[in-house]
C-alpha cells in the first residue's frame, strides 16, 4: 500500500521544480481544455490534494482502453499523473497477480470506503447470471456491485462500460449493458470512445483532483469540456461541409484536395468528442486528418448505426423491401376496396328509379 | 437517447413511415383508377392520349389571364414548389439518400442555389399562408387539412434548412428533427390532399382526355 | 513507392479561413495589452487547424528579436514573433512531442519568471554549498 | 316515387367517379377557379367560387369512397348532406353557374370542375332541388315537345312564312335526305330567319337536306336541368325521328348545349352510338365553303366582332371554323379580348337563361361582356348560339349599349354568291 501523501511533497521530494510544475499544468489546462490562463490556478490546488486511491476493473472488454492510456501517452506526463493517484488495483497493470491481486483490491475497498475512485472498462453481461465473464470466479456484475458500494464516484472508461459497446451491439448474445444500467446511486461519468482519447482520461482525472468533484456532464453522463462539440463543429474540414464540397471516394480529387468526408460515411456530425482538437498519438492527427471519417465510437449504439461508409442520410434499415411490400399490399387493399366501392356504386346506379317528369312536379 | 431516437428514425421510423406512404399512395391511386369511368359512346374527333398528354404538360403552366390575387398565387405557388423540388433533389445530403434507397444518383447542385431554393420557398410558404387567412376565396374553402398540411410541409422545409445552418439546436438534434418531420409528411400524405403529388397527374390525365377526344385543343 | 508519391496537396488557405479569423484575435489582445496590460494565452491546440494552416500561421506570425528555452521536464521553446508582445510558447514532454502550445500576449510569457519557491529553494541550496565551504 | 334527399344522395353516389374521385383527391383549395368564373369576378362573393358549389358532393365523395371519410362517417363525426344544405346550395349549382368551362381550364392540378357541377345537377334535381323556372321549362320540353311550348304547328307556320320569303321549298320529313336539321327553340320562336337563311344556302350548296315533324326541337333542358333521364327522352326524339328518316346526318342548331346534348352527350343518354353522324351548323358550313360548295359575294364594312358560346368553343372544338366564315364577309372583323377558348360566357347558359331567380345576377355579371365589347368598339356581334344572343341582346339593352347582334348563318347566307335562283355555277 502507497501512502497518500500530497502531490506537493512528492514532487519536491523528487525534485521537481515549481517551473516544471507549472508547465505541467499548464498542458493540463490545455488538456481539460480549460483556459490556458487557469496553469497557476490549477497548480495552487493540485500541490494540496492527497492522492486518493483507484480502483480499475475490467469487464468485458477488449483492454483496447488501457492500451490507449498506457501506450499513447507522453511516459512524463502519465508518469505524473498516476503520481497524483494511487493505483490500487488493476488486473493488467499490477504487478501481483491471483490471490495477491484480489486481496489487493479488497484492502483498498476497506481502507478506503466511500473515498476511492472506481474505474471501470467494458460492459457488464447479465445474460445467465452474468457468466460470460467473470475474474476470479466472480461474475463482473458481483464484483462490480461489491466495488461500487464503497465508491465516491465511477469513472466508466470506454463505450463498453459507458453505452455497453460492442458486446451490446445486435443481437447482443451475452445481454451486455453499461454501467449506467447497473449503477443508479453513485456519480457516474463516462468516459467514451473506442477507445477514448487518453489525454481525457488523464484530464477527467485531473478534474476530480483539482476540483474534488466530476466536471459538468452531458446528458450522456460525458464531461462537457470534451463532449461539449461535435467532431464536425471542430473540423478543420467544416469549411468544405458548408461550400457542399465533398469527397465522392477515397482516392478522387476531392479526397485528394482535403474535402469533407460526409458522404463517405463520416459521422462526426452526430458525434461528441474531443479528437478534432486534442488528437491522437501525441497532438499528431485524428482520423479525419488521415482522411478516414469518424466513425462516431463516443456515441452509444454506435456498432448498430449502419455501415460505417454509408452516409449520415442513408436509412438504417432496409428500406426497399419494405416499399416493395407496401406497394403490394396497398395494391391489393385499393382491388379489393375499389371491388366493394364499384359495387356500392353499380348498387346505387341500378336501384335508382329513372326520373321522370311527375317527379319534378311532385315536389 | 438522442442517438437512439436518430437510429430510430433512420430505421424502423423510415420503413413504418415509407411502408404506410407507399400502401396509402398505392391504394389511394389505384381505388381512383378503379372506381372507372364510362367511355363514350358518342364519335370522337380526336384522341383521347394526345390531349391528355398536352393537358398533363400544359396545366403546369395556368394560361388564363388572371386578377392580382390568382397571380399572387400562381407565382408564389410556383416559387414554393420550385424551392422544394430544388432542395428535395438537388441537395447533395438527399441524393446521398436516394442513391442508398434507389441506387439512382445526379450531381447535387452547389450549396448556395440550395440555400437560396430553400428560402424562397420558405418565404412563398408563408406567404401563402398569410393569403389563406386574409383571402376571402381561400379562406371560405381552406379547412383544418389546408393548415395541417401547411403545416406539414413547411416543418421539412424549415427544420431541413436550420440543419445545414445548424441554426438553434445541434446537429444531431436537427437531423433527428428534419427526418422526422419528413416521416411525419409521409405518413399523414397518403390521407389528405397532400396526394395531389400524385393523382394531380391523373386529374390532368382525365381532363384533358375529355377535350382530345373532342378534338379541342387547349 | 516512397511517401513523396503520394499526392498530396495543400489546400487553399483562403477557403478555411481560419488564419485571418485568428490574426483578429490577436490583435484585439494586443490592444487590450497596451490599454489595460491585460495579459492573455491562446490554447492552439484547441482550435481546429488543418495541417497546412499551422505552418500558415507560423508564416504570418513570423519570428522578432527574442527567444529562450526552457530545460524542465522536456523542452519548452519559447519565441517572440515579428509583433512584440505576442509569443509563441511550445511545450515539449521528454520525448519530444508536444503538450502545450499557446500564443502568449504579454511582456514575457509568465512560465519564464522565476517561481518564488524554486528561488526560495535556490537560496537554500546556496546557503548550504556556502556553509560546506566555510 | 318522388324525389327525396335519399334520392339524390344515391344518385350522386352513382354519379362519382374516377374522375371525380381523382378531382376532389387533388383539389388544393388554391382559388384559382374564382378568376376564371364570372360570377365571382364581376361580384368578387366568394361563395361563388366554382369548387366551393360542388362542396355537398364532395363530402359525399369522402364519406362514400375514402378511407378516412368511411371510418370517420362510421364513428359518427362527419357531417351528412342535408336536405337544408342541399336548399342552400341550389342557387349556386343553378343560378350562378352556366357550365361554361372556364374554370375547367384555369385549375391548375387539372380539375374538370364543371364535368362534376354536371354531375352535382343529377343529385339535386333528383332530390328536388332543381329551380322551378328550369323545372317548368323541362316539364313544357317532356310534355309539349319545347321548353318554349312550341309545337309542330308554330314550325309549320314559320316554314311557310321562309317559304314565301325565298320562294324555296323547305323538306319536311324527307326520307333518305343526307341531312336532318334541328332548330332551338329560340330560332323556332325569335329569330325564324334562320330556316329562309339554311333553305337558301343548301339549295346553293346543293345540300339534300330535311326537317322532322317529330324531331325539330334541339333545345334539351333535360341536360341543364341535370336529369340525364329526361335529357334522354327529349333527345330520343331527334334519335327516333333521324333514325326513321334514315339521314347520315343531323346537323345541331346555333344552340350551345343543343349541340352538346347531340354531339357529346346524346349517345351516352341513350345508351348506345348514333347510327348517323352529328355536325353543328357551322362545321357544316365551314365544310361546305372549304370544298368550294360555298361561295359569297361581297362583304359587310360594318366592325364587328364574334362571341363564342362556351359549347361550342370551350367545350365543343369549334373554334377556328366560324372565324373562316366571317373572313369570307368581313373585313372589319375584330377578336374580343380573351376571345376563343378563353371567351367569357354571355351569363344565360346551362339553364340560367330559363331560371327567372338568376335574371338579377345574370344581368350583373352582364359586366364582364360589356367590358369585352367595351375594349373593341364595334357595331356588330356576331354569335352562333341563339341562346346567347337573346342573353346579348338582354344584356346591351339593360346597358343600353347600341349594338347590333345577329347570327352567323344568317350572316353567310345575307351574302350569298348569286342571290337569283338558278345562277349557280
Amino acid at each position: 500500500m502507497t501512502e497518500h501523501e500530497t502531490l506537493e511533497q512528492r514532487l519536491h521530494e523528487q525534485g521537481i521544480s515549481r517551473r516544471s510544475f507549472l508547465k505541467f499544468c499548464a498542458a493540463m489546462a490545455t488538456m481539460m481544455a480549460l483556459p490556458p490562463g487557469s496553469a497557476s490556478a490549477i497548480a495552487a490546488t493540485l500541490a494540496k490534494v492527497k492522492r486518493p486511491s483507484v480502483i480499475w476493473l475490467s469487464f468485458q472488454e477488449c483492454t483496447g482502453c488501457t492500451e490507449s492510456l498506457t501506450r499513447s501517452h507522453s511516459p512524463t506526463l502519465e508518469s505524473m499523473i498516476f503520481d497524483m493517484v494511487s493505483l490500487d488495483y488493476h488486473h493488467t497493470l499490477q504487478a501481483a497477480s491471483g490471490f495477491a491481486a484480489e486481496q489487493a483490491r479488497e484492502d483498498a475497498m476497506k481502507e478506503f470506503h466511500g473515498q476511492y475512485l472506481l474505474l471501470v472498462d467494458g460492459s457488464i453481461p447479465l445474460k445467465d447470471g452474468g457468466i460470460y465473464s467473470t475474474i476470479a470466479g466472480r461474475t463482473n456484475l458481483n464484483m462490480l456491485l461489491e466495488a461500487a458500494q464503497g465508491a465516491a464516484a465511477i469513472v466508466a472508461v470506454g463505450s463498453c462500460a459507458a453505452f455497453g459497446g460492442l458486446p451490446n451491439a445486435q443481437p447482443n448474445p451475452t445481454g451486455a449493458v453499461a454501467v449506467s444500467d447497473i449503477i443508479k446511486d453513485k456519480p457516474i461519468i463516462n468516459i467514451s470512445g473506442c477507445p477514448p482519447i487518453p489525454a481525457v482520461i488523464t484530464g477527467v482525472l485531473a478534474h476530480y483532483l483539482t476540483f474534488g468533484a466530476l466536471p459538468a456532464l452531458d446528458d450522456q453522463g460525458r464531461p462537457k469540456a470534451f463532449y461539449g462539440e461535435t467532431i464536425h463543429d471542430r473540423c478543420y474540414r467544416r469549411p468544405f461541409y458548408d461550400q457542399g464540397k465533398f469527397a465522392k471516394t477515397f482516392d478522387d480529387e476531392g479526397a485528394r484536395n482535403g474535402w469533407c468526408l460526409y458522404e463517405l460515411g463520416c459521422k462526426g456530425p452526430t458525434t461528441h468528442n474531443a479528437c478534432a482538437t486534442t488528437k491522437w498519438n501525441g497532438g499528431t492527427s485524428f482520423p479525419i486528418e488521415s482522411g478516414h471519417g469518424c466513425i462516431g465510437c463516443s456515441e452509444p449504439k454506435f456498432w448498430d448505426a449502419g455501415s460505417f461508409y454509408a452516409p449520415l442520410p442513408a436509412p438504417t434499415a432496409d428500406v426497399s423491401s419494405v416499399a416493395q411490400a407496401a406497394a403490394v399490399v396497398g395494391a391489393a387493399a385499393a382491388v379489393i376496396v375499389g371491388a366493394i366501392d364499384r359495387g356500392k356504386k353499380t348498387a346505387a346506379q341500378q336501384s335508382r328509379k329513372k326520373l321522370t317528369v311527375d317527379d319534378l312536379k311532385g315536389n | 437517447m438522442e442517438q437512439e431516437l436518430l437510429l430510430w428514425v433512420r430505421g424502423t421510423g423510415l420503413q413504418i413511415a415509407s411502408a404506410v406512404f407507399l400502401i396509402g399512395m398505392v391504394y389511394r391511386m389505384l381505388h381512383i383508377l378503379l372506381l372507372g369511368r364510362k367511355h363514350s359512346l358518342a364519335q370522337p374527333r380526336g384522341s383521347e392520349w394526345s390531349g391528355a398528354l398536352r393537358t398533363l404538360w400544359k396545366r403546369t403552366f395556368v394560361s388564363t389571364k388572371l386578377s392580382a390575387r390568382g397571380n399572387f398565387t400562381v407565382i408564389t405557388g410556383f416559387i414554393f414548389h420550385i424551392g422544394f423540388f430544388v432542395t428535395f433533389l438537388f441537395l447533395s445530403q438527399h441524393i446521398d439518400l436516394i442513391r442508398a434507397v434507389l441506387g439512382l444518383h445526379w450531381p447535387a447542385m452547389p450549396r448556395g442555389v440550395i440555400d437560396m431554393a430553400a428560402v424562397l420557398a420558405i418565404g412563398a410558404m408563408v406567404a401563402l399562408l398569410v393569403h389563406r387567412f386574409v383571402d376571402p376565396v381561400k379562406r371560405l374553402l381552406s379547412d383544418y387539412q389546408d393548415y395541417l398540411t401547411w403545416a406539414l410541409s413547411f416543418l421539412p422545409l424549415l427544420t431541413g434548412f436550420m440543419l445545414l445552418r445548424e441554426i438553434g439546436f445541434e446537429y444531431i438534434t436537427l437531423l433527428t428533427l428534419h427526418i422526422a418531420s419528413v416521416e411525419l409528411l409521409l405518413l399523414v400524405a397518403p390521407f389528405t390532399k397532400l396526394a395531389h403529388m400524385f393523382s394531380t397527374f391523373i386529374s390532368r390525365w382525365y381532363n384533358g382526355a375529355v377535350n382530345g377526344f373532342k378534338g379541342i385543343n387547349i | 513507392m516512397s511517401i513523396d508519391d503520394i499526392s498530396i496537396k495543400v489546400t487553399d488557405l483562403h477557403s478555411i479561413g481560419s488564419i485571418d479569423a485568428l490574426l483578429n484575435e490577436i490583435a484585439t489582445r494586443l490592444q487590450r495589452f497596451i490599454t489595460q496590460g491585460e495579459t492573455s494565452m491562446i490554447d492552439l491546440k484547441s482550435l481546429p487547424f488543418a495541417p497546412a494552416e499551422y505552418e500558415g500561421l507560423r508564416t504570418a506570425l513570423g519570428r522578432g528579436e527574442a527567444s529562450a528555452r526552457l530545460e524542465t521536464i522536456g523542452d519548452s521553446e519559447l519565441y517572440e514573433t515579428h509583433y512584440p508582445g505576442v509569443w509563441w510558447v511550445t511545450h515539449y514532454n521528454v520525448e519530444g512531442d508536444v503538450i502545450a502550445d499557446l500564443i502568449e500576449i504579454a511582456a514575457v510569457p509568465a512560465i519564464l519568471h522565476s517561481q518564488p519557491e524554486d528561488v526560495r529553494d535556490g537560496l537554500e541550496r546556496l546557503q548550504q554549498q556556502l556553509s560546506q565551504k566555510e | 316515387m318522388s324525389t327525396s334527399l335519399q334520392r339524390g344522395i344515391d344518385t350522386l353516389i352513382g354519379q362519382i367517379d374516377a374522375p371525380t374521385a381523382s378531382f376532389f383527391t387533388s383539389c388544393v383549395h388554391c382559388g384559382l377557379c374564382a378568376d376564371a368564373c364570372l360570377f365571382y369576378t364581376e361580384t368578387n362573393d366568394p361563395k361563388y367560387t366554382p369548387i366551393h358549389k360542388l362542396e355537398p358532393m364532395r363530402r359525399l365523395w369522402q364519406q362514400e369512397y375514402t378511407f378516412w371519410g368511411k371510418l370517420m362517417k362510421k364513428v359518427g363525426l362527419s357531417k351528412p348532406v342535408t336536405d337544408a344544405e342541399l336548399a342552400e346550395w341550389e342557387p349556386l349549382v343553378y343560378d350562378s353557374c352556366t357550365l361554361c368551362g372556364r374554370c375547367s381550364l384555369v385549375c391548375p392540378v387539372g380539375n374538370d370542375i364543371v364535368y362534376m357541377v354536371r354531375k352535382m345537377r343529377e343529385g339535386m334535381v333528383a332530390s328536388g332541388h332543381a329551380p322551378e323556372g328550369l323545372k317548368d321549362s323541362t316539364q313544357r320540353a317532356i310534355e309539349l315537345g319545347s321548353p318554349m311550348g312550341l309545337n309542330l304547328n308554330t314550325l309549320k307556320a314559320q316554314i311557310k312564312h321562309a317559304e314565301k320569303d325565298t320562294g324555296l321549298t323547305v323538306p319536311l320529313d324527307v326520307e333518305g335526305a343526307d341531312y336532318m336539321m334541328v332548330l332551338s327553340s329560340a330560332e323556332i320562336a325569335d329569330y325564324p330567319e334562320i330556316i329562309g337563311a339554311v333553305s337558301r344556302i343548301f339549295k346553293q350548296a346543293n345540300v339534300s337536306w330535311t326537317l322532322a315533324s317529330d324531331g325539330f326541337e334541339g333545345t334539351n333542358s333535360g341536360i341543364q336541368i341535370g336529369s340525364s333521364d329526361l335529357a334522354a327522352e327529349i333527345l330520343g326524339r331527334i334519335v327516333h325521328a333521324a333514325e326513321r328518316l334514315k339521314v347520315k346526318y343531323v346537323i345541331s342548331p346555333e344552340c350551345g348545349h343543343a349541340f352538346t346534348a347531340l354531339r357529346w352527350e346524346g349517345p351516352n343518354l341513350i345508351g348506345r352510338p348514333f347510327p348517323f353522324q352529328v355536325i353543328h351548323i357551322i362545321e357544316l358550313l365551314d365544310e361546305l365553303r372549304s370544298s368550294g360548295r360555298l361561295k359569297t359575294e361581297g362583304v359587310d364594312e360594318t366592325r364587328m366582332t364574334f362571341h363564342d358560346p362556351c359549347q361550342m368553343v370551350r367545350r365543343g372544338g369549334v373554334i377556328e371554323q366560324p372565324r373562316n366564315l366571317l373572313h369570307m364577309v368581313a373585313p372589319n372583323f375584330v377578336e374580343m379580348p380573351d376571345a376563343g377558348v378563353q371567351n367569357w360566357c354571355c351569363g344565360g347558359g346551362g339553364g340560367v337563361s330559363a331560371n327567372h331567380r338568376a335574371e338579377p345576377v345574370r344581368i350583373k355579371v352582364f359586366s364582364r361582356k360589356k367590358a369585352q365589347l367595351d375594349a373593341v368598339n364595334v357595331q356588330t356581334i356576331v354569335t352562333s348560339c341563339s341562346n346567347c344572343r337573346t342573353m346579348l341582346l338582354d344584356g346591351l339593352e339593360n346597358n343600353h349599349m347600341d349594338i347590333e347582334v345577329i347570327g352567323l348563318t344568317e350572316l353567310v347566307a345575307e351574302h350569298l354568291a348569286d342571290n337569283a335562283e338558278g345562277k349557280a355555277s
